[in-house]
């Protein structure tokens, strides 16, 4: 019979990496070299099919698949109007997502084949690894919401055990037990708020939810647990003093996979405010507190940034403010609803979850790259590294400017849509997000100047530039946001725009589950 | 109300396992916390898919004339709650790993001395 | 479609290679008017030498400011700031519970409330 | 640590007092306890899973057909954890 | 760690085999009875931890390797994750077996009320067993590190 990839890629996507990562002990008992390319390769086809099921998706529109039917598309059977099976929808939000997460996952995974010296464990490192991605793939392409919830553990177990990698150091593991202890916390509130949806509309399907949802006292509380539990997974301020802590301590390769969890979690906030309540009036609300918790989670991050003495935890913090920015874009979308300029602000918002995955990765992977050439973090005894670390000194240059968001880097690109429109709403809120990001520049300037320039110190003598595995890996990054910088529209009208259309119209997502059977 | 026990003891027995969280020292009583939480949410699972003297949904000698499915409670909490259960053992094995290691660094449990991470 | 398509914003337009058709403009009119300058500047000469307002220049190692000590003057500024929110980043894992459930709460009442 | 103390206090009692409030019946929410007010995903199931899987255990039926992908997640999830214990305590492991 | 007593050694041992044949049986009858992979590995892995408590983590570990323990995991995974592509022809987690394959697993009981077949259920028998052996070694595995860990001699710091 004919078995067309692209109607089952939902499933494939899943499932690759599930196989890569349920081989690698097994592959790790032949040659390190083999397991290395092995995963690379994995996550090298996953990222294939993923680029062939977003052409479809952007040319056919949304694409589901029903895991155990007699037909892919068969959502739900003749007698019955609610999806019993599990259901991946994917649509143009999700696969933006996906793509974001595989290539980040791509990157790290090249990363990490010369990062780690001589280490132990590194077979369980990459089957966590593979399996970090899976949870990730998994949060951004399901439709039923038991099932999210099942991969956000996955997510953050996997994160867990790969932030307490470093074993030898008390500070990693005293960072991974704060973790799992406050993730597994918002998980638990998060099945509770699962449990108060099905008990309310015996259903699990996020379509068949939000197509029947009333807004009742009952929905009120869980979208509260909802939003606390995977906004504090975001790392929101004030719930976000988990993040530095993971950031800074995990290995570097990791930590740009953790990034891109974080934003998986971000993304959940984001459906859970559009698709499932999104047909409720009164989100502007909701709308508002995002932009509160936005502003408040950039000044905190951005002015903590500037008095930390470890180099890693300076780009966490820089991170928590960045992840404000896209929570204010969102809560403008939200609260000014009807405006022409709420799509401008989701677009940025949107737009810049991409830009701030690629800048903060780059950043974490030079943080990575002196860690491994000087074996120091803190800024205390560093200094005058351009004269040894040519590469990575320029691309540490492009991070710092693409962060800041000066021109022609990406971040600008993002960050104008969100101050034009923000300012729209509400000037306050545009000259405050101006502010930290002036103030973002400054911190970038002082760890370039204080890292990189100035005379080289006695014990930083014997230096030498890392191998060509961690460039390439950052060499990637940095030619995406380089490109990104200069053709922006192209980005905007291919990958940002069906995204931001899928979020701000439910009706699609619902009828595309319950329309046609 | 009083047809509501269930729910209340759900409620206050998440109250308990964030109460071990919030105020015990020993990271031990945290995860022990942690875990009464998770079984405070897997009792709710089950509550709401209770039918007034069910049986269980399993066809293997029922009684006869039962009325299917009328009399049979609701088969999805189960399902949820067991995959949630196996969820809750996977995160206490690492949580306890966890603590091992950090009493092998700190020589201590006291979760204000494990504070390395400020700031 | 063509990739040079800029982005509309609400109230215009952003277009990178505008942006840096103007920077290498601006970079050539400064060349220009450096050309201007007087050329009286000799290697080797106290010129080039820093002037550290008559002392004797220490060697470099000593003359580097550290990461951690650039922004003295700003962090010593916003000294209240500061020290609060060090007394709020205790690392202890409690209050970091704590916190996410004071959130909880705060989003139980404005959503309770208000909607 | 007098704050701390009346902050836990405080949250702890302002969320029991939504929690509980949360499933009373006198916030007209919930359905008391005993009988689903809406049951028909599990109703369908129920009475079809004989007949689509074959098994008599309607919950088997439901954890590897119905929702088998869930019951892979889940089996992925004891991997990740053995994985994660095994490489967190790899000192010992390799013994 | 300070020896057992013999009792203890002696009546573990004995227990043992019926503990692993009840866990066997609860994961045979999954399709039937209350039960099914997950839970008749925990009751062998159980087993697992009364001889680990009984003859000390040493004398086990001894024994039974770690690595063995993941390699047997990864097989039990990879198994259930390839009985859920046997039906990728039609989508992934197509039970094909169910009222098709006579014999093997294909019976379809009648409605309502009946004795239980055993050769009933599809693919479902099949994945409880992966699942069974994938849950045995894992919780076996986690049980066996931590009581290593955790030893008051020998666990080198």
């Amino acid at each position: 019979m004919s078995f067309d990839v692209i109607s089952h890629s939902p499933a494939l996507l899943i499932a690759i990496p599930l196989f890569g990562a349920f081989f690698t002990p097994v592959i790790s008992r032949l040659h390190a070299k083999v397991r290395d390319g092995f995963v690379i390769v994995v996550i090298a086809l996953t990222e294939i099919l993923a680029i062939f099921l977003a052409q479809d998706i952007y040319t056919n529109g949304i694409r589901k698949y029903v895991f155990g039917a007699s037909l892919p598309s068969l959502t739900r059977p003749d007698t019955i109007s609610i999806p019993v099976r599990i259901i991946f929808e994917v649509d143009g939000m999700s696969i933006f997502m996906v793509l974001i997460s595989l290539t980040i996952a791509l990157v790290a995974a090249i990363y990490s084949t010369s990062f780690f010296k001589k280490e132990d464990g590194l077979d369980r490192y990459y089957t966590l690894l593979l399996l970090l991605t899976v949870g990730m793939l998994g949060m951004e392409l399901t439709g039923d919401l038991f099932n999210f919830f099942v991969f956000l553990e996955i997510t953050s177990i996997s994160s867990t055990a790969l932030i307490a990698f470093w074993i030898d150091r008390g500070e990693s593991l005293e960072a991974a037990l704060k973790y799992i202890i406050i993730s597994s916390l918002g998980a638990l509130f998060v099945l509770m708020a699962i449990g108060f949806l099905y008990g309310q509309y015996d259903a699990l399907n996020i379509a068949a939810l939000a197509n029947s949802i009333q807004f009742t006292f009952i929905d009120k509380i869980a979208l509260v647990l909802l939003l606390a539990a995977l906004a504090m997974k975001a790392g929101i301020a004030p719930m976000h003093m988990w993040l530095p802590d993971a950031y800074g301590e995990a290995p570097p390769s990791v930590t740009i996979a953790i990034v891109a969890a974080t934003q998986a979690s971000l993304y959940a906030v984001l459906r859970i405010c559009f698709t499932l309540y999104g047909s409720v009036i009164g989100m502007s609300t909701i709308g508002w507190l995002l932009i509160g918790l936005g502003l408040l989670t950039i000044f905190v991050g951005v002015t903590m940034a500037l008095i930390q003495k470890s180099l890693t935890r300076t780009i966490a913090y820089a991170a928590v403010g960045e992840i404000g920015y896209m929570i204010i874009g969102v809560g403008t979308a939200l609260a000014a609803s009807t405006e022409t300029f709420a799509s401008v602000a989701l677009k940025g918002g949107i737009f810049h979850i991409f830009n701030d995955v690629l800048d903060i990765g780059l950043l974490f992977l030079v943080a990575g790259a002196v860690i491994y050439a000087t074996n120091e973090r803190s800024l205390e005894n560093l200094g005058g590294l351009a004269r040894r670390m040519k590469y990575t000194t320029i691309f540490f240059l492009i991070g710092l400017l693409a962060v800041a968001g000066m021109p022609p880097m990406n971040g600008f690109a993002s960050k104008i849509l969100i101050y034009e429109s923000t300012y729209q709403l509400n000037p306050i809120i545009s000259i405050i997000a101006i502010l930290s990001s002036i103030l973002l520049l400054a911190i970038f300037v002082k760890i370039f100047y204080s890292l990189f320039l100035g005379p080289e110190l006695p014990n930083l003598k014997d230096v030498k530039e890392v191998p060509t595995g961690m460039l390439i890996a950052m060499s990637i990054l940095a030619i995406v946001i380089i490109i990104i910088g200069l053709f922006p529209g192209y980005f905007m009208q291919n990958l940002v725009e069906p995204a931001a259309t899928a979020l701000s119209n439910p009706s699609n997502y619902i009828n595309a589950i319950l329309g046609g059977a | 109300m009083i047809y509501n026990i269930p729910y209340i003891a759900v409620m206050l027995l998440i109250l308990v396992g964030l109460y071990a969280v919030i105020a015990k020292r020993n990271i031990i009583k945290i995860i022990m916390g942690i875990s009464i939480i998770e079984s405070g949410v897997n009792l709710f699972l089950v509550a709401l898919g209770y039918r007034e003297g069910g049986l269980a949904p399993i066809f293997t000698n029922l009684p006869e004339k039962t009325q299917i499915p009328g009399q049979l409670v609701l088969p999805v909490p189960q399902a949820l709650t067991l995959t949630s259960i196996v969820i809750g053992v996977a995160v206490l094995a690492l949580m306890l790993a966890l603590a091992v290691q950090i009493y092998k660094h700190y020589k201590t449990l006291d979760v204000r001395s494990v504070r390395r991470l400020k700031e | 479609m063509n990739p040079f398509t800029p982005i509309t914003t609400g109230s215009g337009f952003w277009n990178p290679l505008i942006w840096i058709i103007a920077f290498i403009t601006a970079l050539l009119l400064v060349y220009a008017i450096r050309l201007f300058g007087n050329k009286q500047y000799k290697k080797g000469s106290s010129q080039t030498k820093p002037f550290l307002s008559g002392n004797v220049a220490e060697n470099n190692e000593q003359l580097h400011v550290k990461g951690v000590n650039v922004y003295w003057g700003f962090t010593e500024a916003f000294k209240g700031y500061y020290d609060k929110m060090k007394r709020i980043h205790t690392g202890d894992t409690r209050d970091y519970v704590l916190w996410f459930l004071i959130v909880m709460i705060g989003l139980f009442f404005i959503v309770l409330g208000v909607l | 640590m007098k704050t701390r103390a009346i902050v836990s206090l405080s949250v702890l009692i302002l969320l029991g007092v939504f929690l509980i409030m949360s499933i009373l019946p006198l916030s007209n929410v919930l359905r008391p306890f005993g009988d689903p007010e809406n049951s028909d995903m599990d109703d369908y199931i129920i009475s079809n899973a004989q007949n689509d899987t074959g098994a008599n255990n309607a919950v088997t039926s439901v954890v590897f057909d119905y929702r088998g992908f869930d019951t892979l997640g889940e089996a992925t999830v004891l991997f990740t954890a053995v994985a994660g214990v095994i490489l967190i305590l790899r000192r010992y492991a390799h013994e | 760690m300070n020896d057992t007593s013999k009792i203890i050694k002696t009546i573990s041992a004995i227990m043992f085999p019926f503990v692993t044949i009840y866990g066997l049986y609860v994961i045979m009858h999954g399709h039937l009875t209350p039960g099914g992979g997950f839970q008749g590995g925990a009751i062998v892995a159980s087993g697992c931890a009364l001889l680990v408590v009984a003859f000390g983590s040493e004398a086990i570990a001894k024994k039974v390797k770690e690595s063995d323990l993941s390699i047997l995991e990864s097989v039990g995974a990879l198994g259930f994750i390839s009985l859920a592509f046997i039906g990728i022809a039609t989508t992934f987690f197509y039970n094909v077996l169910a009222g098709r394959s006579g014999s093997l697993f294909g019976k379809i009981p009648p409605f309502g009320s009946n004795p239980g077949y055993l050769n009933s259920g599809g693919l479902l028998p099949l994945m409880n067993f992966a699942v069974g052996t994938k849950v045995i070694a894992g919780l076996f595995a986690i049980v066996l590190i931590l009581a290593i860990a955790t030893r008051k001699k020998g666990g080198r710091t």
